[in-house]
């Protein structure tokens, strides 16, 4: 669990939006490092900037003050470098594409061949179980089949860092659990390091290796808690005394914040 | 509570929706009377009092006064449909009217004339008419209702909106042989002052030459004269030449699209001219001289119109007056342009335009041909000429019967006077 | 194809509504420089290639007509003449408006009451517009006429015509706007049906509504217009339009200053309807 | 949703037929009862032939001159079709031009909308003059500029209907302007493309019908419903509206046709 060399760095990280009212301050000083192939959640009251500080690791926005560092290089650099696999809490398919073309979209952007393509997609769809829907139409699916083809389309490219902004946030708890448990199949299959947004306090203990509890106005981090649960977790995971002993003191730090 | 401020705002829309109501009301009630009475302001001082009344106050208006108000035009829908048909008019009515005697004050009669085409120097005779006092003179309160591009007036009168209708005889003859029973009470325009006219350099000279040109006409009623000098010539219209849908202006003319073109002499004759070209420049196909002239504008009405002998009285007493007005433009052209241009509400009419408009018409009024015994008689021999015409080249299937017009409004228009 | 003559109401993309008060400075400005654009484009090709009054007339000279004075320099000025006549077309138009909106809401909400109708009509309320308008607008008149509709009535039935469709399309679409879980909640209170259409129902379609009637109120002016034009009339602009054409030849600039005339007439009446959204459903309310 | 429709494909013939009829029944029973009603009234109350013809007697029409009808419902139909492959192609190349630099869409849009507002019919004269009021030209400009519009404000909507998620889904893969243009703003406006060709569908039809008002060759739709009209030949106009009708609704239904082929995961686009 120690961080030796972070594969992201933020210091010092502000930032502040112009809205009607003057300033609103999202993020005040935040300062966190992120080692390699870690899970770490950011959890959080809504408008304490968890969103914003993900959206600036994957240079969607862009920092009022402070910085980040990606693998040593900016956000934009990482981005371009194709490092960056995003999950939204929408699915954001393309209705237009089948399952298939869908998880090849970012494949296709970055110009691989088509039968690499199709391997590769291929092999997602096996790994989020979807390989009879590959000719399907997103709107075909239902949600929790939606937002597995988006971890898919995610994952194709192999990025090295996984951001996902409540990607479970619309499904039934059931669901979400099973999603929860295929997640950390997948991730302990890939390297990927994945920064998880969540409102959920036992999604963020299961999942993480440290959860990030943030405070609202101005967005900052009230407390940093490691996960010490062995992996791999499941079902059992969650009845676990330890479990939800981290649950409460996580939950004590939210209340505090 | 967003909602509750957009339920609250309900009744401002229910308002906006009543203020919008009365403005549509405002001016369209008052559009057709303002322009059928304008200038005549004596109509209103002259009028009876049971017709003020009557014109007035629909709320009390008791059903056997609806006739009174024979001016479709100004009316209310619910009072119209009686009020139209002047056939069905109330017997006890009835009595009174006939009785009157004109300019014997009395609820004036009032009749509609549907015109061939918007307010121009083509119809200052009637124009005069009104503006002059002669239909006051003869106890009518006349509507000029103007025309358009596509209204044929003997649609407008078989469906009531007119008494009295202007168009050119073939078209009544195709319109009656299509089963609309109407009749032609008098003959204003004596000669056809239809031309076709080319430029010199297209070598038009005579029908002959038209073949295979791009030939334009105004499709719908005032084809024939054309239809029948081609056919004449053995020009087979549907083969032979590329006949084209003219529009209400020479501007595909000028612009070199048609090789020739169909051109009133009143009318478009003079717009190519006042486009800054030369009489010299063009040639002209006469169809009074081709042979194939028909005849133009006269008035007609329905026939159940005339079964009423009080109706019949009325049309004479509008001929009388009407023809009045033709003489009066004969003798003041200058005046009557005035009444026209006082007439023209899109004010786009110049005055040297309806100069040269009533002119060239008066030229097809007078001199009276030898036939005729007087203005808008109908010479037996010229309706044959246009009833064969007609037939032979396909405007009509069969000759039309007997009915087709009357002298007889005309000669008790005449005996009176 | 119903979406989208509503979508025609539209023209600030959803996106871009938060920056208004920015984007509102920079397209009065880019509209005025379209406008000085045009003119400089006007004038410019006129004097490259020549254009001749009867193409094109100068600006100038379309403006300066409605200061000319008619009836041989005695009558009134042409501005006012103009005045007059589009007040016989607005008039119409507005009849129109008003017959062809009551229509189209009615025609809504009996829809939304009965399916069975809905789809047994609908089809024709749609295909209605396949009728060009402008064919049949002489026997529309003559028809009316007979039945006893003043000639002004035919030209208002004329633009209702054109006017029903939007709104019958668009508040049947307001009217099933609701968001999908008010309906249960009325419900749950038991409301009655009148009460869930007086609470529910219609204060969620005014905004379907309005962007509805924008769309008529042009139609209803186009409407009257083609009522007035084949078929005449004692005043009106399609009247001035056809006179303006007749004598074009002598006098280009009456038929341009008409259709600019006819053109702000529609405009006008589109701003008066955004004005009264402004005022009915707030100041949310889209363009 | 998707297990609605689904579920529609497979349902057993009967039950396809049933939905069938219930989709069409009500429509096609109304257009019985009017028919029926139009010729009883029209012969009952002794409606005459100039205020409207019976249908029995339009259609007789029909049969009588349907390849006559045809052939010049053909030519308008030509006017038709050029004047909106001209004005559905710039429209949408404007909006094109507008997504990329917005301050075309900022002059622009509102003359777009404004446009609306311009009775085309009164433009119709002027059109004729600088295009020729005889010949097809004239019609085709006159479509042009009635598909332009509606064609260029949906298409631009269409433009920018992705949602910001799908754009920084693009921004993430580091996609080129023009990967995202291609990949996600044009799909995700041909939609709304369709829809305005559905609506210029109709519009050219009845677009081109107008502007024959104002000059045109005998074989022209437009010139013939007048000109029979002008002499009291209703039955015959009648037909010739009725095919006027039938072109507009043909026209209409091949981009419907069109839209399905191109677009098979838009299953919801019926109106």
């Amino acid at each position: 669990m120690q961080v030796q060399a972070p594969v992201i760095a933020i210091n010092n990280l502000t930032k502040t939006y112009e809205g009607g009212a003057g300033q609103v301050v999202a993020l005040a000083n935040v300062s966190l490092q992120i080692g390699a192939g870690e899970f770490i959640s950011l959890i959080g009251p809504s408008g304490c900037g968890k969103s914003t500080l993900m959206r600036l690791i994957g240079d969607l926005t862009q920092p009022s003050a402070g910085s980040i560092a990606v693998k040593g290089k900016t956000p934009t650099c990482a981005r371009r470098d194709r490092d960056y696999g995003i999950v939204f809490q929408a699915p954001v398919l393309y209705d237009w594409r089948t399952v298939q073309r869908n998880v090849e979209l970012p494949l296709e952007i970055m110009g691989q061949p088509r039968s690499e393509r199709a391997r590769r997609s291929a092999e997602m769809l096996k790994l989020v179980g979807l390989s009879e829907f590959e000719q399907a139409y997103p709107r075909q699916l239902s949600g929790g089949m939606q937002q597995r083809v988006a971890i898919a389309r995610a994952l194709v490219f192999a990025p090295s860092i996984l951001l996902m902004d409540e990607p479970f946030g619309a499904l039934d708890e059931l669901t979400r659990e099973r999603m929860q448990g295929e997640l950390l199949e997948i991730w302990a299959r890939t390297n990927a390091t994945v920064i998880f947004v969540t409102h959920s306090i036992p999604e963020a203990v299961f999942l993480s290796d440290r959860v990030v509890v943030m405070s609202p106005r101005p967005g900052r981090i009230e407390a940093i808690i490691p996960i010490d649960l062995p992996r791999p977790r499941d079902t059992l995971t969650r009845e676990d005394p330890h479990f939800f002993a981290l649950a409460t003191e996580v939950r004590e730090r939210l209340r505090h914040s | 509570m967003q909602r509750q401020k957009r339920f609250a705002a309900l009744p401002i829309v229910a308002l906006f929706a009543l203020v919008l109501a009365a403005c549509g009301q405002t001016p369209a009630t008052t559009s057709p009377a303002a322009t059928a009475v304008a200038g005549s302001t004596d109509t209103v001082a002259t009028m009876a009092p049971a017709m003020t009344m009557a014109a007035t106050d629909a709320a009390t208006m008791a059903p056997a006064m609806t006739m009174a108000a024979t001016d479709a035009a100004t009316m209310a829908p619910a009072m119209t449909i009686a009020a139209t048909d002047a056939a069905t008019m109330a017997p006890a009515m009835t009595s009174t009217t006939a009785a009157a005697a004109p300019a014997a004050g009395g609820p004036k009669d009032k009749v509609t004339l549907q015109l061939k085409w918007v307010a121009q120097g083509q119809f200052a005779g009637y124009y005069a008419a009104k503006e002059k006092g002669f239909y006051d003179a003869e106890n009518l309160d006349v509507t000029l209702r103007p025309g358009g591009p596509d209204i044929v007036p003997e649609q407008v009168v078989a469906g009531g909106q007119a008494q009295f209708g202007l168009d050119w005889l073939p078209s009544l003859l195709s319109n009656r042989e299509q089963g609309v029973p109407l009749v032609n009470i008098a003959q204003v325009f004596q000669r056809s002052g239809m031309r076709e006219i080319s430029f010199k350099d297209k070598n038009i000279n005579a029908p002959t030459d038209l073949k295979g040109k791009k030939v334009g006409v105004w499709v719908g009623g005032n084809e024939f004269e054309l239809y029948a000098a081609l056919a004449k010539n053995n020009i087979d219209k549907d083969k032979d030449v590329s006949i084209v849908s003219q529009k209400f202006d020479m501007n595909a003319f000028l612009g070199g699209e048609l090789d020739a073109a169909s051109a009133m002499t009143f009318n478009e004759y003079y717009q190519v001219l006042a486009a800054g070209h030369k009489p010299e420049e063009f040639n002209v196909i006469d169809f009074n001289k081709e042979g194939t002239a028909m005849l133009e504008d006269g008035i007609f009405t329905t026939e159940s119109f005339l079964q009423d002998a009080k109706n019949k009285d009325i049309a004479a007493r509008f001929l009388r007056a009407s023809f009045k007005g033709w003489d009066y433009c004969r003798d003041n052209a200058a005046d009557c342009v005035k009444i026209v241009l006082k007439n023209d509400a899109s004010g786009v009419m110049k005055a040297d335009a309806q100069r040269w408009q009533i002119d060239e018409i008066n030229k097809l009024i007078y001199p009276l041909p030898s036939c005729a015994k007087g203005i808008g008689y109908m010479c037996p021999d010229a309706f044959k000429q246009t009833a064969d015409i007609a037939q032979k080249f396909g405007v009509i299937k069969k000759a039309p019967d007997d009915k087709a017009y009357t002298q007889e409004i005309w000669q008790m228009a005449s005996a009176k006077q | 194809m119903s979406d989208d003559l509503i979508l025609l109401g539209h023209d600030v993309p959803a996106a871009s509504r938060r920056v208004r008060p920015l984007l509102r400075e920079s397209r009065t400005f880019a509209v005025i420089t379209l406008v000085v654009v045009i003119v400089v484009l006007w004038e410019s090709a006129k004097l490259l290639f020549h254009l001749p009054d009867r193409k094109l007339p100068h600006i100038g000279s379309i403006l300066l007509e409605f200061g000319t004075r008619t009836q041989g320099g005695s009558g009134p000025y042409w501005g006012v003449l103009m005045l007059n006549n589009a007040a016989a077309t607005l008039g119409e138009a507005l009849t129109g408006f008003v017959l062809g909106g009551v229509l189209g809401c009615l025609l809504a909400v009996v829809f939304t009451a009965s399916p069975l109708l809905e789809r047994g009509l609908l089809p024709y309320v749609v295909g209605s517009q396949l009728v060009p308008i402008l064919a049949i607008a002489p026997m529309v008149v003559i028809g009316m006429g007979h039945l006893g509709a003043p000639d002004w009535l035919s030209k208002a039935i004329i633009a209702a015509y054109l006017t029903f469709f939007p709104v019958t399309i668009g508040m049947l679409r307001g009217l099933r706007s609701a968001p999908p879980d008010s309906l249960p909640l009325m419900h749950s209170y038991a409301a009655s049906s009148s009460q869930i259409f007086w609470k529910l129902r219609l204060p969620a379609s005014l905004p379907y509504l309005f962007t509805a009637l924008k769309i008529a109120a042009t139609a209803s002016i186009i409407g009257s217009i083609i009522g007035e034009l084949p078929v005449g009339a004692a005043r009106g602009i399609g009247v001035v339009v056809v006179n303006a054409a007749q004598y074009y030849n002598s006098r280009p600039q009456n038929l341009w200053a008409a259709v600019l005339v006819a053109s702000l007439l529609g405009l006008c009446f589109y701003g008066a309807v955004v004005l009264a959204e402004r005022l009915i459903v707030g100041p949310q309310a889209q363009t | 949703m998707a297990v609605v429709q689904a579920n529609l494909k497979q349902l057993s013939p009967a039950a396809r037929g049933r939905a069938f009829a219930w989709r069409w029944g009500p429509a096609l029973a109304t257009l019985l009862l009017v028919l029926v009603l139009w010729e009883v009234g029209v012969r009952l109350f002794h409606v005459a032939v100039y205020l409207l013809p019976p249908p029995s007697l339009i259609g007789a029409r029909l049969l009588e001159r349907g390849s006559f009808l045809l052939g010049i419902g053909l030519y308008t139909f030509e006017e038709a079709l050029w004047g909106f492959i001209i004005g559905c192609s710039l429209g949408a190349a404007v909006a094109v031009l507008s997504v990329r630099w917005r301050w075309i869409a900022h002059g622009l849009l509102p003359f777009a909308v404004a446009s609306n507002a311009v009775p085309i019919i009164a433009l119709a004269p002027l059109v004729g003059i600088w295009f020729g009021s005889t010949t097809q030209g004239s019609k085709i400009v006159i479509v042009a500029i009635m598909t332009f519009f509606p064609t260029l404000l949906n298409t631009y909507r269409g433009l920018l209907s992705p949602a910001p998620e799908a754009l920084e889904l693009m921004h993430s893969y580091a996609a080129t302007s023009t990967q995202s243009f291609l990949k996600l703003r044009v799909p995700a406006a041909l939609p709304f493309l369709f829809n305005a060709l559905k609506i210029s569908a109709t519009l050219s039809i009845i677009g081109a019908i107008v502007s024959e008002f104002f000059g045109g060759p005998l074989k022209a739709l437009g010139v013939y419903i007048t000109s029979q009209a002008g002499i009291g030949h209703y039955a015959e106009a009648w037909a010739a509206i009725v095919v006027a009708c039938g072109l507009g609704m043909a026209f209409y239904l091949v981009i419907v046709v069109a839209e399905r082929l191109v677009m098979p995961w838009n299953t919801t686009g019926e109106s």
